[in-house]
């Protein structure tokens, strides 16, 4: 009858777990689902990673075009990320265009990116007012069990680690662009931000790495976005029951200790796909 | 399609009356109903046809415009098909209603003329990547009485038979720049070659046998019907199953053969329909809407 | 029994229609019984002794709520002349998504069913035991009934939050603040909910 | 085209390198049927969920739900199937960004709308013969498929995950439904219809035609094809070695669902009870 | 009022009674009165009368942990213990707000416009999240066979029998005897207008100086719903609407103010 | 207008004179507008009101939050923001004591100076306590900014914003000060980012204090 007490009384039977310092599906309140990785999986993207945390799995696939750079910043390329969380991955999200949260995650991921700088968007150009990169990066949900935002920053992370862009040269006289598509060169990264998000229980208590259950019950969210140098390059606390600035401080501690296991996987699987 | 509701009994006798290859309205399986066919009935468009088969009446008008052609295709022009079901023909259509239906025909349309054959689309391009001719082809349904396709795909021709694009030259000047001339004589005007333009047959299965140009009532007992394309020489350029149920493999080749047959005979009724209309000229006493 | 788990695919020819009934998940066709789900086959006796054939598939079995199954629901809205409910269980088998039901005023109690209020039977959170009398025609949803002793609100919450306890047929007690509260009560009180 | 306000946007126009650089794609043996990788049940959110890959590189995720409340009350309209009497098969279809080789389609536009529209039509057309519809009264079954790369056939594979995932759904069905394309290559003398073709040449293909078959009842549920195939014999031509390619894809689609069946199974009852 | 004693900065505990007369804001905590020894939460329970019997916390003020949180701006009022009667005699406290969305109350009497008539019951817009239902057997001497004239559009003067968050608001138009008292359909050709809530509880008040300086003008009818309408309705136009006025402007007027345009007024 | 820049002349924190005008729009149940030096946001809400269709929630109040932006149509970065202030407002506003009800915020940027986002959240505050909804704490929006050599600036300007290191924008609640909402632009270290919300949270007294002062002077006329 254990199912029958779920679903009609979710945060009681939750809380009888926290108590214990442990959560329905075993884990403790520190710690994160099973972490996955699959790099260049989609062959017609430039570069495609597939991120599975736990059932939560998000496919970043990033294509690469050429445009006029912009008026302002002739010598600046483009990154466009977008989110989208179709009705496949989730009975909550309804077809047609992106929702609130999908709006909500593309503009998180926007300004990750512009926070820590992943890449300097001057080595996306090719010549200087003329042509420059534009990376369309779109991240699709597959399967929504929570905690989007983590799974999101990872699969760009390692997307865009995968792009192999080929080389553009623009010859003077007819100042036609010609394209190179055997020579390929990867993409300069500069910097590894890594997003750590907790839920809120009953206004005190944190947990990491929350499931859609999980986020369905909490009173608020918070994600932090730390680089190696343990910089923050974003805290995103969107409302819910307030927090404490010790309370935060204990957030930017795992976060800090999460880069590094994160750190460690991207590096081993970037190693094992080099060789060939 | 605007369906009507048969009882049990209203869908068996028709099925049996097919059976026997006699149906409701004393026709055999492979008959047309009665068509009429008139060109030329709205004056401010390139061209125009109404057809008229039974109780469907389709209204199809050509307008002939000056576009860039497509970036994949720079050396040709292009059709464009919109599809109207207005509110008069059912209740139904009011509003939005029609408009999924609309976009299926359009689809549909696409689809037949998306193959080079059909209409030569090389000739409508002016001067490749700049100018060419885009033909507009707005189709309106005034009335639903089964079998839609196949009117709309007449009509459709006809139209593009009588559609006249005036002749244009293209005059270079010094700097290079391209001027577009249209010359004077109302008359002078280039026309379309139709004899590849395919005509849509519809063959809706009912019990173990098919039947062409099924009217509404047939429809409502035809569980599934083959959409056929078909030119003036038999070749098939599109194929599409609509309804709920499916078909046996068999009864698919048996209905392309009876397609391919009926196609062409349909193909040289409708072209001396227009050729007859054509040698009148202007003189042709024109029937219009009140007849 | 677990011994040759014979698993089937929709379609699939189980055997001639001569040989056995058709079960709930077959078909029958052309003479021929096929697997109208993926699951597990099962053979067994079907009513009056005639061999019937039968696929399972697992625990949780795809439910529809139909007529006369008891089912348990929240409810979500009430107004003078009835009361919204979520349906969340048919019997013991949670439903993947809420179908929407509705208990009416005149369906609440089998005795003066003229001077039943809602307000005085539930209260939107709690949780009742209803029984389906109609599948509701093209617009409203399921009609469900709560005229007998053993349907009824199971699980209501007071002002105050707490579960409340049943004193009487019509009556729920708050533990902590000790405010009576009116409500159609189910008179088996199943325990699988521990206050 | 009225800007999409709900997506951040990039320049106004941007083109793909390719278009300055030349391509080639070698020739194919023309029957012979590429393997099919098929994964059924396989996310945790979806009540049932299919995963085919072809090895042209085309990759489906599908995702389905069993009966669910008709979204609006009312049943669907008199055209809309079904209406008020059996249940309502709503399909969805829709095409990852970064699914085709070339330009990126823009995700808002009305062209890509009017697009993955008219897949989802052709899925639904394909689908509803195998479903008992009957058997839901008033209740609607949601199918959406994911196109994630587009290596050819992609209307075709996205038909057996969709059948796929219904099953794995535990959604009543008369049969399984196995999609399969074949194209004509206008370089080839005699005509010949290629089985499985891969983008480049459905790019460069004379004549298309994808079409559906419910195997164990051996009807065809779904023909859609164009272009210049010539008379009827070589569309009926066309039509055998589809129906051919189907029968042999069908055994891969009932070994993934078996043991998706089997490992929903040994999940849920405990072994031995 | 204004220069009280000026609270801690931000929002902090005070004694209740200090904050009497205070202007009080969302998240301000009122401690409780002379509870030497008793814990915060022990609050006065049903059954074990509290030694200064029950404490009647109103609009504005929710019970929390450590006494009052107030969730309403405005001034704390108190009524005495004894004035109350039996139920308040532990006195009531409640918060004095301006607020302009009325939410129904069981017992106000409220103007309600008729919207629909659905079957046996009338449905009524009394400006609140719902419509109001009132069934036709609630006038004075309605039978099933002699039905109230009651048209859409008309006003409804009557009082709420049940009001409740989680129950559709029912409105009647009789008291518990059955009389009308005032209640019912309001005549044609008055003047309806609405003002904010605070204005109506002052002009509610046993004895409010406005509505006496008013009636010394010319005669008129006033009818004052608790949901924020008036209806007013005087010999001529002219005069109804400058009542109409006046009760408006006394929002923003000063008495002082209001006092020399009343003069001016009955001046000619 | 009461102008609160007299209040502000506090030590310690600069914030930009701000003043709230309330009550001034005679529609909307709740009006208020928030000049924060040159940024100034009017703020509309309606509720608790009539409900409609699916968002209807059987145990709470619907908030939605519209954010229009001074030129253009909303887009993403305004819906992203929307969505802030929204969970900021549902975490103070009792919504559970008007069920099946629905409270729209309407947000009209009048002229953006710098710190938009707190003067939203500062002008939404003062919307929610002008429409008289049941409030468990009130909220503040602070904005500070990083600039070159590491100095906290409160409520920067526009320019100050561009040329800052890091923005960070804090609500804090009045009840214990704690954090309600965060968002940062551009990257900070852990000890800046603490000193940041410290300096905050000294700053959001000041506001709390001009809050109880604006309601003061509202009462004293009646």
């Amino acid at each position: 009858m254990a199912t029958a007490f779920k679903t009609v009384e979710p945060l009681e039977y939750y809380r009888r777990f926290l108590k214990e310092n442990c959560r329905p599906d075993g884990r403790e309140l520190g710690e994160f689902r099973a972490t996955t990785v699959n790099i260049g999986s989609i062959t017609t993207a430039d570069g495609s990673a597939l991120v599975k945390l736990g059932n939560t799995t998000v496919i970043c696939g990033v294509k690469a075009e050429v445009a006029a750079p912009a008026v302002d910043s002739a010598n600046k390329g483009y990154i466009v990320p977008n989110v989208e969380l179709p009705s496949l991955c989730s009975t909550r999200f309804r077809s047609g265009p992106p929702g609130e949260e999908a709006q909500a995650a593309s503009q998180f991921i926007a300004d990750v990116i512009e926070n820590s700088q992943i890449i300097a968007k001057e080595d996306l150009c090719i010549a200087n007012g003329k042509l420059a990169w534009v990376l369309y990066c779109d991240i699709i949900c597959l399967d929504y069990d929570g905690n989007i935002l983590d799974a999101s920053v990872f699969a760009l992370l390692a997307a865009l680690k995968n792009v192999q862009l080929p080389s553009v040269t623009i010859n003077e006289e007819t100042g036609l662009s010609e394209v190179n598509l055997k020579q390929k060169n990867p993409l300069v990264i500069r910097k590894h931000p890594v997003a750590t998000s907790f839920a809120i229980f009953d206004d005190t208590l944190l947990i990491v790495d929350p499931t859609a259950e999980e986020e369905d019950l909490a009173t608020g969210t918070v994600t932090v976005v730390t680089d190696e140098e343990d910089r923050l390059c974003s805290v995103h606390k969107p409302g819910g029951s307030p927090l404490t600035g010790a309370k935060l401080q204990d957030c930017i501690t795992r976060a800090i200790t999460r880069h590094k296991e994160v750190k460690k996987l991207i590096d081993k699987v970037t190693k094992s796909i080099k060789p060939n | 399609m605007a369906a009507v509701c048969l009882s049990e009994a209203e869908k068996l006798y028709i099925v049996h009356g097919v059976q026997e290859d006699l149906r409701v309205d004393g026709r055999g399986c492979e008959d047309y109903r009665c068509a009429e066919v008139e060109t030329d009935v709205v004056s401010n468009t390139s061209g125009s046809a109404r057809v008229k088969l039974g109780h469907t009446d389709i209204l199809v008008g050509v307008k002939a415009e000056m576009g860039t052609p497509k970036l994949e295709k720079p050396d040709e022009g292009y059709l464009e098909f919109f599809v109207d079901c207005s509110a008069n023909a059912t209740p139904e259509f009011e509003g939005r209603g029609g408009e999924e239906l609309g976009t299926e025909i359009a689809n549909t349309l696409y689809r037949v003329f998306s193959s080079e054959g059909s209409v030569d689309l090389k000739s409508l391009c002016i001067n490749p990547r700049e100018h060419c001719w885009v033909l507009y082809v707005d189709v309106l349904l005034l009335e639903c009485g089964g079998n839609l396709f196949d009117a709309i795909s007449i009509a459709v021709k006809a139209a593009l038979f009588n559609t006249r694009i005036p002749k244009v030259r293209v005059l270079e000047d010094e700097e290079g720049s391209k001027e577009i001339e249209l010359s004077d004589d109302p008359y002078d005007c280039i026309r379309l070659n139709v004899d590849d333009v395919p005509c849509i047959v519809t063959l809706s299965k009912i019990g173990y046998r098919h039947v062409v140009d099924a009217t509404l009532q047939e429809e409502a007992c035809s569980l599934a019907s083959l959409l056929i394309a078909v030119t003036s020489k038999g070749a098939l350029t599109c194929m599409k199953k609509i309804g709920k149920g499916s078909l046996d493999p068999e009864s698919i080749f048996e209905m392309m053969e009876t397609g391919k047959r009926v196609g062409k005979a349909l193909h040289i009724a409708l072209q001396k329909i227009l050729d007859e209309e054509e040698s009148l000229g202007t003189t042709r006493q024109k029937v219009g809407f009140l007849g | 029994m677990a011994a040759a788990r014979r698993y089937c695919v929709p379609g699939e020819r189980l055997c001639s229609a001569a040989e056995a009934a058709a079960g709930s998940g077959t078909y029958t066709r052309r003479g021929a019984v096929c697997a109208a789900l993926a699951g597990c086959l099962r053979r067994g006796g079907g009513a009056g002794g005639v061999p019937q054939v039968a696929v399972l598939r697992d625990a949780e079995a795809q439910l529809l709520p139909d007529v006369g199954a008891v089912v348990t629901c929240r409810v979500c809205s009430i107004n003078s002349r009835f009361a919204k409910v979520h349906i969340l269980y048919v019997g013991s088998t949670p439903l993947r998504s809420a179908f929407r039901g509705t208990i009416r005023r005149e369906d609440i109690r089998a005795t003066e069913k003229d001077k039943v209020e809602v307000y005085k039977s539930f209260r939107p959170g709690d949780i009742v035991l209803a029984k389906v009398i109609s599948l509701g025609d093209a617009q409203s949803n399921y009609l469900l009934s709560t005229a007998e002793n053993e349907l009824g609100v199971v699980v209501a919450r007071s002002e105050a939050g707490v579960q409340m306890v049943p004193i009487s047929w019509c009556e729920m007690q708050c533990p902590q603040t000790h405010t009576k509260d009116f409500r159609k009560v189910a008179r088996v009180q199943p325990q699988f909910l521990q206050t | 085209m009225p800007l999409d306000h709900r997506r951040l946007q990039g320049p106004d126009e941007s083109q793909p390198p390719a278009l300055w650089a030349g391509e080639g794609s070698g020739p194919r043996d023309p029957c012979a049927l590429r393997p099919l990788f098929a994964r059924a049940g396989l996310l945790s959110q979806a009540e049932g969920s299919a995963y085919v890959e072809l090895s042209g590189g085309t990759k489906v995720l599908c995702a389905a739900w069993g009966p669910r409340e008709a979204a609006e009350p009312g049943g669907g309209t008199a055209g809309g199937g079904g209406g008020g009497g059996g249940g309502r098969l709503v399909c969805e279809f829709r095409r990852a960004p970064f699914s085709s080789r070339g330009a990126r389609p823009r995700p808002g536009g009305a062209a890509e709308r009017e697009a993955e529209r008219e897949a989802a039509a052709a899925l639904r057309e394909a689908l509803e013969p195998a479903v008992r519809l009957a058997r839901y009264p008033r209740a609607r079954l949601a199918v959406s498929a994911l196109l994630l790369q587009d290596g050819g056939s992609a209307l075709a594979a996205a038909v057996s995950a969709a059948s796929l995932a219904l099953a794995d759904a535990g959604v009543e069905m008369y049969d399984l439904a196995v999609g399969c394309a074949l194209c004509r290559d206008p370089g080839h003398p005699s005509g010949a219809w290629l089985l499985q073709p891969g983008e480049a040449e459905e790019r460069r293909a004379a004549a298309r035609l994808t079409l559906a078959l419910l195997p164990a009842l051996n009807q065809v549920s779904a023909v859609l094809g164009g272009g210049r195939g010539g008379d009827p014999e070589s569309w009926g031509e066309a039509l055998r070695l589809g129906l051919d390619g189907c029968h042999r894809l069908y055994p891969v689609l009932r070994q993934s669902l078996l043991r998706a069946v089997k490992r929903r199974d040994a999940a849920h009852t405990p072994p031995g009870s | 009022m204004a220069e009280g004693g000026k609270m801690a900065a931000g929002s902090g505990k005070m004694a209740a009674e200090a904050a009497v007369g205070q202007v009080v804001l969302p998240g301000d905590v009122l401690l409780l009165p002379a509870r030497p020894g008793h814990d915060a939460e022990q609050l006065p329970l049903g059954s074990e009368a509290a030694p200064r019997g029950r404490l009647l916390c109103g609009p504005g003020l929710r019970r929390c942990a450590a006494g009052l949180l107030v969730t309403k701006c405005g001034l704390l009022r108190h009524r005495q213990p004894g004035g109350g009667g039996g139920a308040a005699a532990g006195g009531a406290y409640w918060v004095d707000s301006q607020q302009k969305r009325y939410v129904p109350v069981k017992g106000d009497q409220v103007i309600g416009i008729v919207t629909a008539r659905a079957g046996d019951v009338f449905r009524l817009d009394v400006g609140g999240s719902e419509q109001a239902s009132l069934s036709y057997l609630a006038f004075e001497g309605a039978t099933k066979r002699n039905r109230p004239n009651v048209q859409v559009g008309d006003l409804i003067y009557g009082q709420f029998l049940v009001a409740n968050k989680d129950m559709e608001p029912e409105m009647v138009c009789i008291d518990s005897s059955g009389k009308a008292s005032g209640m019912g359909v309001i005549g044609q050709d008055g003047f309806l207008f609405k003002v904010s809530l605070g204005l109506i509880r002052k002009l509610l008040a046993p004895k409010c100086e406005i509505i006496q300086e008013l009636s010394q003008l010319y005669p008129f009818e006033l009818v004052l719903g608790m949901n924020g309408r008036i209806w007013v309705k005087a010999k001529t136009v002219q005069q109804t609407l400058i009542i109409v006025n006046i009760l408006e402007a006394c929002e923003y007027m000063t008495s002082e103010q209001r006092k020399q345009a009343l003069a001016k007024l009955s001046g000619n | 207008m009461e102008p609160g820049g007299a209040a502000m002349a506090a030590a310690g924190c600069c914030l930009r004179p701000f003043s709230c005008e309330r009550g001034l729009l005679s529609r909307p149940d709740g009006s208020a507008a928030f000049v924060q030096g040159d940024t100034s946001v009017l703020a509309g809400l309606y509720g608790p009101a009539e409900v409609r269709g699916s968002k209807e929630s059987p145990e709470r109040a619907t908030l939605e939050v519209l954010l229009r932006p001074k030129v253009g149509l909303p887009g993403v970065g305004e819906r992203s923001r929307e969505q802030l202030l929204r969970q900021t407002c549902e975490a103070v506003v009792l919504g559970a004591l008007h069920p099946r009800t629905a409270i729209t915020l309407v947000l009209q940027v009048l002229s953006d100076a710098g710190s938009l986002l707190s003067c939203c959240l500062n002008a939404a505050c003062m919307g929610l306590l002008d429409a008289g909804l049941p409030l468990s704490a009130l909220f503040c929006g602070v904005t500070c900014a990083l600039d070159a050599q590491g100095a906290i600036v409160l409520d920067p300007t526009t320019r100050q914003e561009q040329e800052a290191r890091a923005v960070l924008t804090f609500a804090i609640d009045s009840t214990e000060k704690k954090v309600l909402m965060a968002t940062t632009r551009g990257s900070c270290s852990v000890e800046e980012m603490q000193q940041c919300l410290v300096a905050a949270q000294r700053a959001a007294d000041t506001i709390f204090q001009f809050y109880r002062d604006s309601a003061c002077r509202r009462y004293s006329k009646s």
